[in-house]
Formats: C-alpha cells, structure tokens, sequence
C-alpha cells in the first residue's frame, strides 16, 4: 500500500489534492484508493491534513496513515524535521517551497510560481500533485488529467491541467 | 452497468436517495452528517431531484415534518447524527409505533460530555429500544445500497416501521472511494413507487396516532414486536433481489468472514470491520484459526445467524463503540443472550470512543489475547482498549 | 343531515399501528349528564345562537326546529344559559343515564 | 355568518368536559374550514378527548403530533400536499397554551418563518389542563394552579402572560389575529380569513375551561365575553405588516367582578387586582400604540 499524506493550510486545498489522486487511481487505473480529510471541524488557516492510501486491492484500513510514503507539504511553513521521522524508509517529502533544497528525502518545487503563471492566483495544491505524480509516477499523466477533469468544474479544470501539464513537461525525466 | 464514481460516504447516502426520489425532504444540520443534506439540496436546486427540501428548525421538527408528510403519502428522507438523534428520540418512538415508514440516515458520533464531533456508535445504540430497525454499514458502496434496500424493507407492508442506516462519523461519512451506482432503471425495478395503505385521503379521512386504553396499548406493542420480527426474512429477501438486479449483495442481517473453522472470533458493528478483516488474514497466515462476524442490524437482531456462525467458536470478543454505563457494551449484552446456551468464553472490548483510533495492533492484541485463554489465562469480562496508551 | 353513526357492538378489532378511519365512533355519552337541555317550542325562534355555542356540536336544526342528539350532550347548560329568550330550560335527570 | 358554517360536524363525540371551551373553538373552526382539512393536535385536551381508540372523533383526516411538534407536523403535510399536488386543502393545528408558548414555541417560530401555508389555531385555557391544572407562561397573574399554589410564598403565578399574539407579528407573519370563544361571529370570521390567507396564519382564541378555572360548565363562553368587556382580553388581528385592534375604546367592567366568578382567583387581594389592572392597561396601550 502506498499512503500519501498531504499537509496545508485551511483553504489551500489539500484534500482536493488528496481527492483528485484517489480519484485517478480508483476510477482510471485497476487501482484501489481511500481519500480522506483529517477528521474534524475544518478551519481557514489552520493546517489541515489529508490522506491518500493507494493499493492493488480493496483497502479495509480507514485508520490515518501513522508512516507515509510521501508527504506533500503546500505550504513550507508547515514544514518541521519531525516529519521525516514519520516517513517510511525510502520514502519523500514534497516541498512547496521558493528555496534551494538539497536533500536526499526532500524534494523542492516552486509551486506557487508555476500556479501564479497559470491559474493566476498562488493555489499551489494541483502543481504539487503534479509533482507528486511526476516524480513518483503513481498514476499515469493521463489519468491524473482525467481526474482533474472529473472533479473539477470545467472551467477550473482546464486552468489546472494546464498548470499540470508545464510541471510535468519541466519535471519529466527527474529520478527520485 | 451503473456508474462508477469517486465519493465520501455522505454523498454515497445522497446518490442513494437521489435514487429513491423522495418527495419531501427535512434536516438540520450537524456535524458530520450535514454533506448529506447539503447535496440534496444542491439536486434539489438544479432540479435533478424532484422534492421539496424543507429547512427547520431542529432535528425534532425534522422527523416530526417527515412524519407528517410521509402519512400523507410521499416518500421522504431526513439525516442527523449525535446529540441530533438523541434530540429526535422522542419523535422516534412516535414514528415507530405510529408505524411510519421512514428512512433516515444517521452519522454516528460521540455523545457530550465532553463535547465530541469524533465518531462512536453510542448515540444510535442508546436509541436500540426505538423501534426503528437499525443497520450499520462498512463502506461507501454499503451505504448507498443499504439506503435503497432500506426504502423497500421500511414500506414494506408487512413491515411498516422506519429504518435507520448508521454510518459511522468521519472514517465512513467523510472518506473518499471509488462506488458502482446503480441506474435508475435498476434501483425502479427493485424499489416500487410509495404506496401507503392507511395513508391520510380527503375522499377516506383517518384519524391516526390516537392514544388506546391499556387493555388494547399492548396489542399495538405486539404488533410491532410481530412486524419487526417479520422483517428479518423480508431483509434477507430483498437484499437478494437486490443482488439479482445489481449484482451486490450483502447476506442478510449478520455475516461472516473466516469463521468456518473459526475458534477465535470479534464480532464487530460498522466499518471497524474491514481492519478486523485484514487482521484476520495476517493471523491466518500464521495459522491461527480466527475469525470475524459483522452485525449488519441491530434491530432486528440477529440472535440465530450469531449462534450460527459461532457456532464452532470457542472465545469470541465483542468490539465495540459502545458503552452502557454500570455494565457491559449494548452490543455485548445482545450477543451474550444470543450466545448464552454456546459455552463460549465471550469478551467485551470497548473500543474507539469519542473517535480513538482502533489500531491494527490493537486488533491483534484482542485476537492473541482471546486466544491465550486455551493457556489458562484469565481475562477480564469488560476491557477498554486505549485507555493507558 | 345524518347524526354520526355509533357502533356499540363494536368487536374491537386493532387497526395497522395506528392508522384508524375518521369519525370512529363505539360509544355515547349521555352517561355523562346530570341535567338535560329541553327546548322549548313556543320560546324558540330557531335563532341557531345554541347550535353556535355547543361545544359538542350536538344542537342541530331540522325543519326550522331545533333538535338535540341526547346521546352525546353532556348538559353543560351553555345553551341554555346563552339563549336570548330563555327557551332551553335545563332539567334535572331523573335516573342515571347510559 | 351562519352560512360560513358547513351543517356537518367534524369533531364529534369526544370525551371533553362538559363545557369545554376548547373543543368549542375546534368544532367551530372546523365547520369553517371544512372537509378539505388536515389537522394536527399535540398531546393535550383535545388529543385526549379526541383519539381514544376505538372512539376516534374526528370526521376528518387528524392525527396527534408529539407536544413540541403541532407546526412542524403542520408544514411536512403542507410540503407533502405540495409534492403530492393535492391543491384546495387547509392544514391546520389546534394546540393549548403550553403547547403554543412552552414546548411548541421554537417549532411555531420555525414554520412562521417559512411562511408555510399553515393554519395554528392556539386555544388558551391559561394552563396545562390535561395534566390536572398546572401553569403555564400564559397563565395570568394571580391564578392558582396546582404548581402555583396561593400561599403566602407563592402566591399564585406571577406571570405576565406572554403576548402571543405579538410574538407571532414580531415574525411579520402573514396573518395573525387574537379571538374568544366570547365573540363567536369574530373567530368564525377570523378562521375564515386564515383559510384564505397565502402564507402562514396564527389565530389565538381564548377558550376557557370550566375545570381549570372553577366556574360552572355553563358559564365557559359568557367568562369568556366578560374577559374581552373587562379588557382583560382583546380582539386584534396583524394583517401584511400592519396591526389593527377589532374593538372601540370603551368603559371596561370591573376586573374584580371577573375575577371573583373563578375560584382560580379566589385569594387575590385588592393590591392583586391593582396589578392585574396595570398589566391590562400597559398591553392595551402596546397595542393601541401598534395599531396607531
């Protein structure tokens, strides 16, 4: 099982994050997937969690993952060396963050930049799945635009593929 | 072939009722339930649903307004959760014994104090004694269905009393999965259009939930406890139309996984059950012979199915979102009747109140400490999990 | 008009939980009476004030005279007392009724 | 107006006190609204008297609704008429004092402001009568009740009776009226003006109840009249935002004569009566001031 957690502030649009992923995978590939907000009363600001877990066969789990495989943090005021102690071995941090990070566990994106570019507005929650996926390859390019097509409203949508679309044309061919 | 769609557990029960084309709709509302509602409204609004969404003001009024509305001949549907449902419980003893058909969804969650939003299954367990027939599920897909089915157990003439379908808070209402939604098509053959028999009718005026003397009160009791009972064949029965029609069914009011040689058994309530599954399989794989047995209703109670798949069991733990204070969970003290003349070393363990994580470790600690009871270990008949760590 | 219909031998049989057909009627009441409305032919001019003011609504008038079903008066004497020409006079009942 | 009356009687051999006014203004608001009518009563007099199975005595659809849910019953039926486009019907809820201004407050308020095409008919008796006579917040000062005993601690209610009336135009309800079963001819007129009013109506007629107020059965609807001369109880109707009071300025009769015809106020004083009059003359003046 893989288990993405996804790390903002209220209002940046994590969950939609996590949602679009688990979408991806569970409605475009053979894939299973649970997304889920961290439970409770949501707050503009606060920072707020969401979870993806992704597997090959129905997931019967519903707990909050305790280990991730990655987490992707919107938001690099959100970001503590603690979590890297709740990383499975070998697994990423996917920073949002406008500085140079050289980290074998951490890789840097400028997402606001890009989202600035293209939606206008610093929303950085789609170029950091775009990241994700980029880098990870945990869904195909193909079926995250499906997905973002399937929970979007239209117009949104393809401002955001757009986004996606240039991150993984800049991204592509990076290793992890 | 239905349509596959990516969404939480409330906007599965609203797909669902969407399905049922209810009439009349009335809710308050509060956490974690109010997705529902609010995606009803939305239909509503872009007329994707045909139903007049009433807002009120309090849970009470809400059931008080479906009930209303239901005698005089529409579906309807309300939801709540919580200190909600407890704000309706006098309004649930009206709608039983007045043998209203209705269906409602509840979100479970603690109950205050301390004031909690977090997931237990208190707040409908306390209301067992209702007379509504109480179902739990353990997924998204198990709720949608579950909705549907329950149109067709609560109308059904022989059975006439309202169906409550819990969800727990939070894991299930607001996590995310991918569900087959059944078509319109389907969900009309299998579910017929309202029709209630003894409903108000300005060319047949009735006069209904009248008082009655003593002497013919426990008629109408018995009544109840008749139809109630008469609705656990009915269930079984329609969730096997169900499956023919869509291809998903769910094997009537309790189930079993593994348990057919089973010596070990939790027997659980809600989506809980899919951990304890998992767990199952990863002590399978060391040998152990264990087991799990989901309660789908509540009410009726499934006391034979219990025996039934126990019945080769020697220690079996009940898990449980409950506690009835000064005594055992409500769950335990239901499948301790149903287990009594069994011989069976029965456990409760009191788990995920006020939404404490039940863990997989946590899981597996009851299985290895049910089974060390073969060694002579002693183990105490009421357990909290979760209170040290 | 028809009085309402009393089925006294009522079997008392128990509808579907409590759906019941309207105006169910298995008993009367004149039981209840200690005196009895009694109207007064010659005072009367069929005015219907004692009709309006019947909380039992057992004051009716049939061919310009008006009627009294006995079996559901209670004998309250509100007719009697609102009547502007003293035409009900309230007698008492000789024997216990119903 | 006799002929805003239909002949057939729709609530019929129930089990009320002899004299009751309550079940008077039932019967009478009934004849007005007629065959086409759903009714909802809460627990109280009337559903006790009413629905005692088998004598079931209604002659059209009725059914009791939980105490604090006469109006939210109301407006399921009415969005289910709606639904079920059954059209030419009026929904109507006949509930006592407690169940209008206690435990039913918070619904009533709820459908007033939904504007449901709903009819709430409270009949005021000044107290829970069907539990045996205890207050109620409409309870007038100085009344015994069995809660409020007439000692020297207690003194009988000290309540101000809530305005009702007012509370329910405070809601810009589409209509509203006071009435009594001491003026017949304006509570018929006033049901039939809530049958034909678009939105939401309110009519609280005061019907007095023999039992729980220690007068003779006979005296319940002449009580009632002496009420409104006494200007203890005023006619007045709220109409699209504009109120409007149904009688002239005129002398009133004594207050104590009223009050010594019920035992229900037997121990006032004279300093009671000064206060019961001060309370007249403040709620007239509010109203007046209103339909001004």
């Amino acid at each position: 099982m893989i288990e993405i957690t996804f790390l903002g502030r209220g209002g940046q649009g994590a969950f939609t994050s996590s949602r679009i992923l688990g979408a991806a995978v569970s409605l475009y590939e053979n894939k299973y997937a649970l997304s889920f907000p961290s439970f409770g009363p949501e707050r503009r600001g606060a920072p707020v969690f969401a979870y993806t877990k992704i597997d090959n066969k129905p997931i019967r789990d519903r707990s909050q993952s305790e280990l991730s495989d990655y987490f992707v943090i919107l938001d690099d005021s959100l970001y503590t060396d603690k979590l890297l102690t709740k990383l499975k071995p070998n697994g990423k941090i996917i920073l949002n963050t406008s500085q140079n990070i050289e980290s074998e566990n951490i890789i840097g994106f400028n997402a606001n930049n890009a989202a600035e570019q293209f939606l206008g507005a610093p929303i950085s929650n789609t170029a950091m799945l775009a990241v994700l996926v980029a880098n990870t390859k945990i869904v195909s390019r193909e079926n995250l635009l499906s997905a973002i097509d399937y929970d979007m409203p239209q117009r949104l949508a393809v401002k955001n593929k757009t986004l996606v679309e240039n991150i993984f044309e800049a991204i592509e061919g990076v290793k992890i | 072939m239905g349509n596959k769609v990516f969404v939480s557990g409330d906007e599965a029960v609203a797909l669902a009722v969407k399905l049922a084309k209810p009439k009349v709709i009335a809710a308050y509302p509060i956490t974690p339930q109010t997705i529902v509602v609010e995606r009803l409204a939305e239909m509503v609004e872009k007329r994707e649903l045909d139903a007049q969404y009433m807002y009120v003001e309090s849970e009470h009024s809400a059931l008080a307004a479906v009930m209303g509305a239901s005698v005089l001949g529409a579906r309807t549907f309300t939801a709540t959760s919580s200190q909600g449902l407890l704000y309706m419980a006098e309004v649930m003893h009206y709608a039983s014994g007045g043998r209203v058909p209705l269906v409602m969804m509840n979100a479970n969650r603690a109950l205050a104090l301390p004031w909690s939003i977090f997931g237990d299954q208190r707040d409908s367990l306390s209301l067992l004694d209702s007379g509504w027939i109480q179902a739990y599920v353990e997924d998204a897909q198990e709720s949608l269905d579950m909705i549907i089915q329950a149109y067709a157990i609560a109308e059904n003439n022989k059975v006439l009393t309202p169906v409550m379908i819990n969800l727990d808070g939070f894991v299930l209402t607001h996590t995310f999965e991918a569900i087959e939604v059944p078509t319109e098509e389907q969900v009309s053959r299998f579910l017929p259009e309202f029709n209630l028999e003894g409903k108000m009718d300005l060319n047949n005026p009735k006069n209904l939930f009248f008082s009655s003397s003593p002497a013919d009160n426990i008629k109408f009791k018995f009544q109840q406890q008749q139809a109630i009972e008469d609705a656990k064949e009915i269930i079984a029965e329609l969730d096997k139309q169900y499956k023919e029609i869509t291809g998903r069914g769910y094997g009537g009011l309790a189930v079993g996984y593994k348990t057919e040689d089973a010596d070990t058994i939790i027997i659980t309530l809600g989506s809980i059950t899919g951990l304890v599954k998992d767990v199952v399989d990863s002590l399978r794989n060391e040998g152990l012979k264990v087991g799990v047995v989901k309660i789908r209703f509540m009410r009726p109670f499934p006391d034979k199915e219990i025996l039934e798949l126990c019945k080769n069991a020697k220690k079996v733990g009940v898990l449980e979102k409950d506690i009835s204070f000064g005594y055992h969970g409500t769950v335990y003290t239901n499948v301790a009747d149903a287990l009594k003349s069994a011989g069976i070393e029965l456990v409760n363990y009191i788990a995920g109140l006020g939404g404490k994580n039940i863990s997989f470790n946590d899981i597996e600690n009851i299985f290895r400490e049910l089974i060390s009871i073969d060694s002579g270990r002693k183990v105490q008949t009421l357990n909290f999990v979760g209170v040290t760590d | 008009m028809t009085r309402a219909i009393v089925n006294k031998k009522f079997s008392g049989e128990i509808p579907v939980g409590t759906y019941g057909p309207a105006m169910h009627l298995t008993e009367t009441l004149e039981g209840w009476r200690n005196e009895k409305p009694v109207i007064s032919a010659d005072a009367c001019n069929n005015c219907k004030l004692c009709y309006l003011v019947c909380p039992e609504g057992v004051i009716f008038s049939e061919n310009n005279q008006i009627q009294i079903d006995y079996r559901f008066c209670k004998g309250c004497g509100i007719c009697a007392k609102e009547c502007k020409r003293a035409a009900i006079i309230m007698e008492k009942e000789v024997t216990a009724n119903g | 107006m006799l002929n805003k009356l239909e002949q057939e009687e729709y609530f019929y051999g129930h089990k009320g006190c002899g004299g009751c006014g309550g079940s008077l203004a039932v019967r009478l608001a009934l004849k007005v609204l007629g065959k086409n009518t759903f009714v909802v009563l809460p627990a109280g007099c009337m559903s006790a008297v009413g629905f005692v199975y088998p004598q079931l005595c209604f002659g059209v659809n009725a059914l009791i609704s939980p105490f604090a849910s006469t109006a939210a019953m109301l407006s399921g039926i009415r969005a289910s008429a709606n639904a079920l486009n059954i059209q030419d019907c009026n929904v109507v809820g006949f509930a006592g004092d407690g169940g209008t201004a206690d435990i039913g407050l918070q619904a009533l308020s709820g459908a007033i402001d939904r504007g449901d095409k709903i009819i709430y008919i409270c009949y005021d008796n000044e107290a829970y009568m069907n539990t045996g006579v205890q207050q109620s917040s409409l309870t007038p000062y100085g009344a015994r009740t069995t809660t409020t005993p007439p000692g020297d601690y207690i003194h009988g209610s000290i309540n101000n009776k809530k305005d009702m009336f007012a509370i329910v135009a405070a809601h810009h309800i589409k209509y509203a009226a006071t009435a009594s079963i001491g003026n017949i001819p304006d509570y018929i007129r006033k049901v039939e003006k809530a049958k034909n009013t678009n939105g939401t109506s309110y009519i609280h007629v005061a019907a007095p109840c023999p039992t729980g107020w220690g007068i003779d059965s006979s005296d319940t609807v002449s009580i009632a009249r002496e009420a409104i001369e006494c200007g203890l109880w005023y006619l007045a109707e709220y109409e699209d935002g504009v109120y409007k009071l149904n009688q002239k300025k005129h002398e009133f009769t004594s207050i104590k004569e009223y009050l010594k015809k019920q035992s229900r106020f037997k121990h006032v004083t004279d300093e009671d009566i000064e206060i019961i009059k001060k309370q007249r003359d403040q709620k007239l003046e509010f109203i007046e001031r209103m339909c001004s």
